[in-house]
């Protein structure tokens, strides 16, 4: 199949399966080739959950995983959108716009890839860490530290276990793994000839921007903003960067940490 | 769209559509490598994002909220100015083949002279210009000037003076008198009118308890105000002899025919692209099955159908 | 509603709600075999249809239609008249221990002084008026008077002097200057604001090919219009210090916390009942829980938390 | 079971079954009690198509047939609503609110049923026919006259002669069953101590009730009318009759041919 350019497209596909996670939370399988065989980490879709016109715009999902003709995202409940989610059943329509924006790796640009990543997710940031893991191949990851809130996100823990061998968790309540944030699993500077790849709520994100603050362009964050188009027309989703304003769906998700005006974004 | 059961071309305020489906403003990207000419199957022409004289940033905070079958937009403008636009776009544009409109934003009388005079140097490469005079999300009250007969009557008949080109005037269903505007607008030369733009809504944020966007109000589109813009798409039409372009919540080829039958000449679709980028394409194909199926042998016979005298004779009402 | 998480108890222009959720007018049936009181968990008082002086047939032809989000209607006012209405409707509203508006017709001065003399003779049977200077569907030109501030102060003072009693005024979303009528009506000594009745739309038969309905526009209701509706209130509020009533669009009980938040004392629920029946019990309950987990000791401590000061000190723009 | 006065209410039921009947029509088996026990032939349910707001108004559809907990409704693709009825699988959610109106029975006040009942439908309008002739027992009806377009009819065509056996078949185009109109297959006066149940379109009923001008009060005919409440709140449906309007809804939708105004009937 032919990954043409950055343009997404929308596809009518149809959900392979649906492993619930617990707590509002799952894992879906959709068949949708032309996705599956272009998309990178990083990278989402826009999937519309519902029929006619309510809800109206596509929800911003991370690829989680890729492979023959079959995409997978992770979501855990929030609003109207994500509980339509929870409630698909095998052979369920779904709308679906992608591959969308610029991923992990295409975010490096022409770069070698390092030695060595360390992933950092905060919830279900967790999702496009997993493909990029992937992808990367075991040797490559230095360390995965995932954080949760804690209470209810039991089964999404276990999961995270699971999908990610060998991850340092963390919880704010200190009911799953050790408590604090993932910043306590980072190390104080980032060893040479490596990279750091996060995923997760604002707040982690600028404090573990703001934990490096020389280790530019060694820092690769995957940000969220509320959208309408996701292919760079509405310019809904911009946020603030040291080039301007720059779209979240197109230019992003993933922006070096250096770029990102941390102190200038607002609350999604 | 060589498959189409029936001809849908149409002559609108100076511009020939091949199909009567024209991609609003705000909506589609500059940008090369999205802006792919297949893309726009069933599209007539397109208009860019607001143009103004200089760059500007937009606005800050939440630009985009969901609603109902909608949605509420506070984008502010933000666009790289005529110069940029020029530079960035206007290469581009052309090679679509697609006829495009240069949506212009009206801040000021001297921005708009400015405005026109640095794109007329482009000549025959701006093939249209749709005057701004509603827009509700930037601090320059671009929408001021849409609201009462006499400032859109003024606005209009400066940018006539300064672009004799196709001059589409886009007005704000916020003026309190819409058919009254529509024909000061009409009455000062311009080809055609777009009726019209977002709708003032706004949102709150029940996390933060206060206003989800930083100036308050944004603009409502999509689906759900349809039935609103067909209405004022009907009595703008019933006002003027210019021809009327409808816009405002078209989402299904019904809502175009609804518009033309209303008197409109062609639609312009903006947030129900967001749902389905292949929508004029379907729009246009559903446009063509209903005219072949009614045997009404081109776009133009629909213009208007839908306001012939009820049963009786008695006329429909026109408020 | 004893399971409630808060106390929704509040005082709104002369009625004790035992919720902020009011049931609108023209939704809800008078016959007793329709009318059980344990339909109504949840319901802080309900308003009736529209009551005129004499009884009308209402509107012809299609009546209600379908939209994205919601609905369009042209009843036209339909109803038994004010006699019809005290013979059949009075016996039975009382019972249910839910407090009611009388929805009141304003067709002419004459019709409102007859209308609430007549009304007067029931004494405390009535416990308030709504007097609708909003109705987009009648050929009384019922909307004409919420229009203009000098009509609607107009209207508001005779029905100020004829009724002493809780007395409601519902304005129309068509005022070209909603702010400017509801300080008129408040002057007038109206006890509370509604705000508003349902939006002009329209819908086109492609069948047909013709307007769906006899009158060409009806009124837009449901979830579609909550954004505009919302950004009323906001104005509304303001602009009065009297109490005011949203109303258009609400759903949920996010819904009438936003409208709470800009400044609301209550919210009425419309169209999303032929939903939902259950809607206002679920949208009390919302609140109840929302107020808990905010720890909000009562409603009043919500009215217009969402209009304070943004951070920074700046306030909000008001338009 | 009890079923309290004529005050439906709203259900959250679940799709039992699905039978396609071909050319965009179907039979589908709904669980729901209340709804079950209750209703009576002639009466109807407003159903919920899909999810959000949008389709916005439930859409009025005779029920079936009714037995234990489980009712069911015949529908024919005309528009979004009805589509999303044709995409439902078992175990899908629908909202359902009902059972509403008055029935073929209750509309006939206290009187004694008749010794035979002549069944009359069109298209769709034998839905509710075909639970009437369930409750009035083979052995009460007279005749059973169906009618359909042609074309496009052949799957419904079929059930017609499964559900009701012996069935007259007329269509306009004369591909299926006899080439005319029901009222081909219909006596020129009705039989002594007999009645005239129907349902169907419009124009369809009006013949009918054109065609016994003097039988008055012995045709009882389910008419339809937009809807938006179906409660009688709304006054969205009514249609005038010799008593003024009446709501279709709760007032019908079966009145006897003498009460309406057909000339005067809008069409829906
Ligand atoms: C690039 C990107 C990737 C994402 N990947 C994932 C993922 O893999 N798994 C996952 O569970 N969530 C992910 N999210 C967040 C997810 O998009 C939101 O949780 C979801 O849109 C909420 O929809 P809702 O209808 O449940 O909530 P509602 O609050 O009802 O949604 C209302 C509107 O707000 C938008 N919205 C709400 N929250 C967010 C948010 N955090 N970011 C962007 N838009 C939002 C919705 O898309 C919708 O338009 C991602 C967001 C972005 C931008
Ligand atoms: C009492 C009653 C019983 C009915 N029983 C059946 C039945 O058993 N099987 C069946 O297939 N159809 C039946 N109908 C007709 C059925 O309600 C419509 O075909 C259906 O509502 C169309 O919905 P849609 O979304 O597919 O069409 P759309 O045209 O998209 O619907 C738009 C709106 O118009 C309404 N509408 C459209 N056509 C009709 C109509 N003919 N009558 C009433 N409202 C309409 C819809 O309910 C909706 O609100 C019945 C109608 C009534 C009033
Ligand atoms: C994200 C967004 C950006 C917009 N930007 C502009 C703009 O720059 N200039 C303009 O005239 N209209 C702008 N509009 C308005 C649209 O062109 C259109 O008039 C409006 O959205 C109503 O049509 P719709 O309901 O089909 O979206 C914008 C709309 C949206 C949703
Ligand atoms: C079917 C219908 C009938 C209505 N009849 C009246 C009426 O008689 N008097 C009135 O003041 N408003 C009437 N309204 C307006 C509603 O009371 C309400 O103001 C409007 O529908 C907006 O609220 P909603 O969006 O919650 O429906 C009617 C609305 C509907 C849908
Ligand atoms: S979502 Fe439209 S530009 Fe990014
Ligand atoms: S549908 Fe509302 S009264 Fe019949």
């Amino acid at each position: 199949m032919s990954c043409g350019g950055g343009s997404p497209r929308d596809y009518a596909a149809a959900v392979l399966g649906h492993r619930p996670l617990g707590d509002g939370s799952g894992l879906l399988a959709v068949r949708c080739g032309e996705i599956a065989s272009c998309a990178e980490p990083g990278q989402f879709v826009l999937l519309r959950p519902g029929t006619g016109n309510d809800p109206f715009l596509g929800r911003p999902l991370a690829v989680a995983d890729a492979a023959g003709d079959v995409f997978k995202v992770v979501y855990r409940i929030v609003g109207r959108g994500t509980a339509l989610l929870a409630s698909k059943r095998q052979g369920d329509p779904v709308t679906v716009r992608g591959p969308i924006g610029r991923g992990f790796f295409s975010a490096r640009g022409e770069k070698p890839l390092p030695r060595k990543v360390i992933l950092a997710g905060g919830a279900v940031g967790a999702a496009p860490l997993l493909f990029a893991a992937r992808r990367l191949g075991l040797s490559r990851i230095e360390k995965t530290v995932m954080g949760v809130a804690g209470k209810g996100w039991e089964g999404f823990a276990e999961w995270l276990k699971e999908a990610f061998p060998g991850v340092d968790l963390f919880s704010g309540d200190g009911t799953l793994g050790t408590k604090g944030t993932v910043l306590a699993g980072l190390p104080g500077t980032l060893p040479a000839d490596s990279e750091l790849w996060a995923c997760g709520p604002q707040a982690m994100l600028s404090a573990i921007a703001a934990h490096y603050p020389r280790d530019g362009g060694r820092i690769l964050a995957a940000l969220e903003s509320r959208m309408a188009c996701g292919m760079g027309g509405c310019l809904g989703c911009v946020i603030p960067t040291v080039s301007g304003n720059r779209r979240v769906c197109v230019d992003g998700p993933v922006f070096t940490a250096e770029e990102v005006m941390w102190n200038e974004l607002s609350s999604c | 769209m060589n498959s189409l059961r029936a001809d849908l071309s149409i002559a609108v305020g100076g511009l020939n559509l091949e199909t009567p489906v024209v991609i609003a403003s705000g909506v589609w990207p500059y940008d090369p490598v999205l802006w792919s000419p297949e893309r726009l199957e069933g599209v007539g022409a397109l208009c860019t994002k607001a143009v103004s004289l200089q760059p500007r940033e937009g606005n800050r905070g939440v630009r985009v909220w969901e609603t109902p079958c909608g949605m509420l937009n506070s984008i502010g403008l933000q666009n790289s100015g005529v110069r940029g636009f020029l530079k960035e776009y206007l290469p581009i544009a052309g090679k679509s083949g697609i006829p495009f409109l240069v949506n212009l934003v009206m801040e000021s009388e001297r921005e708009v002279r400015e405005n026109l005079s640095i794109l007329r140097e482009s000549g025959d490469a701006i093939p249209a210009v749709e005057l701004n005079i509603s827009c509700p999300n930037a601090d320059c009250d671009g929408m001021a000037w849409g609201i009462s007969p006499e400032s859109a009557a003024r606005a209009a008949a400066i940018a006539r003076s300064e672009w004799k080109g196709p001059l589409w005037v886009k007005l704000t269903p916020q003026a309190p008198d819409l058919p009254a505007v529509a024909k000061a607008v009409e009455s000062e030369g311009a080809d055609a009118l777009v009726c019209g733009n977002t709708w003032l809504g706004m949102a709150m944020d029940l996390k933060r308890k206060q206003p989800v966007f930083r100036r308050v109000t944004a603009g409502l589109s999509g689906p759900a105000v349809f039935p609103l813009a067909l209405r004022t798409v009907w009595q703008v039409c019933g006002a003027v002899s210019i021809p009327v372009v409808g816009c405002g919540g078209v989402s299904r080829w019904e809502d175009a025919a609804a518009m033309i039958l209303a008197g409109a000449s062609a639609v312009e679709v903006g947030s129900s692209l967001f749902a389905d980028f292949d929508l004029p394409r379907k729009i246009s194909e559903g446009l063509a099955d209903y005219l072949a199926d009614a045997e009404i042998p081109n776009l133009a016979g629909l213009v208007g159908l839908g306001r012939k005298e009820k049963e009786g004779g008695r006329p429909w009402a026109q408020d």
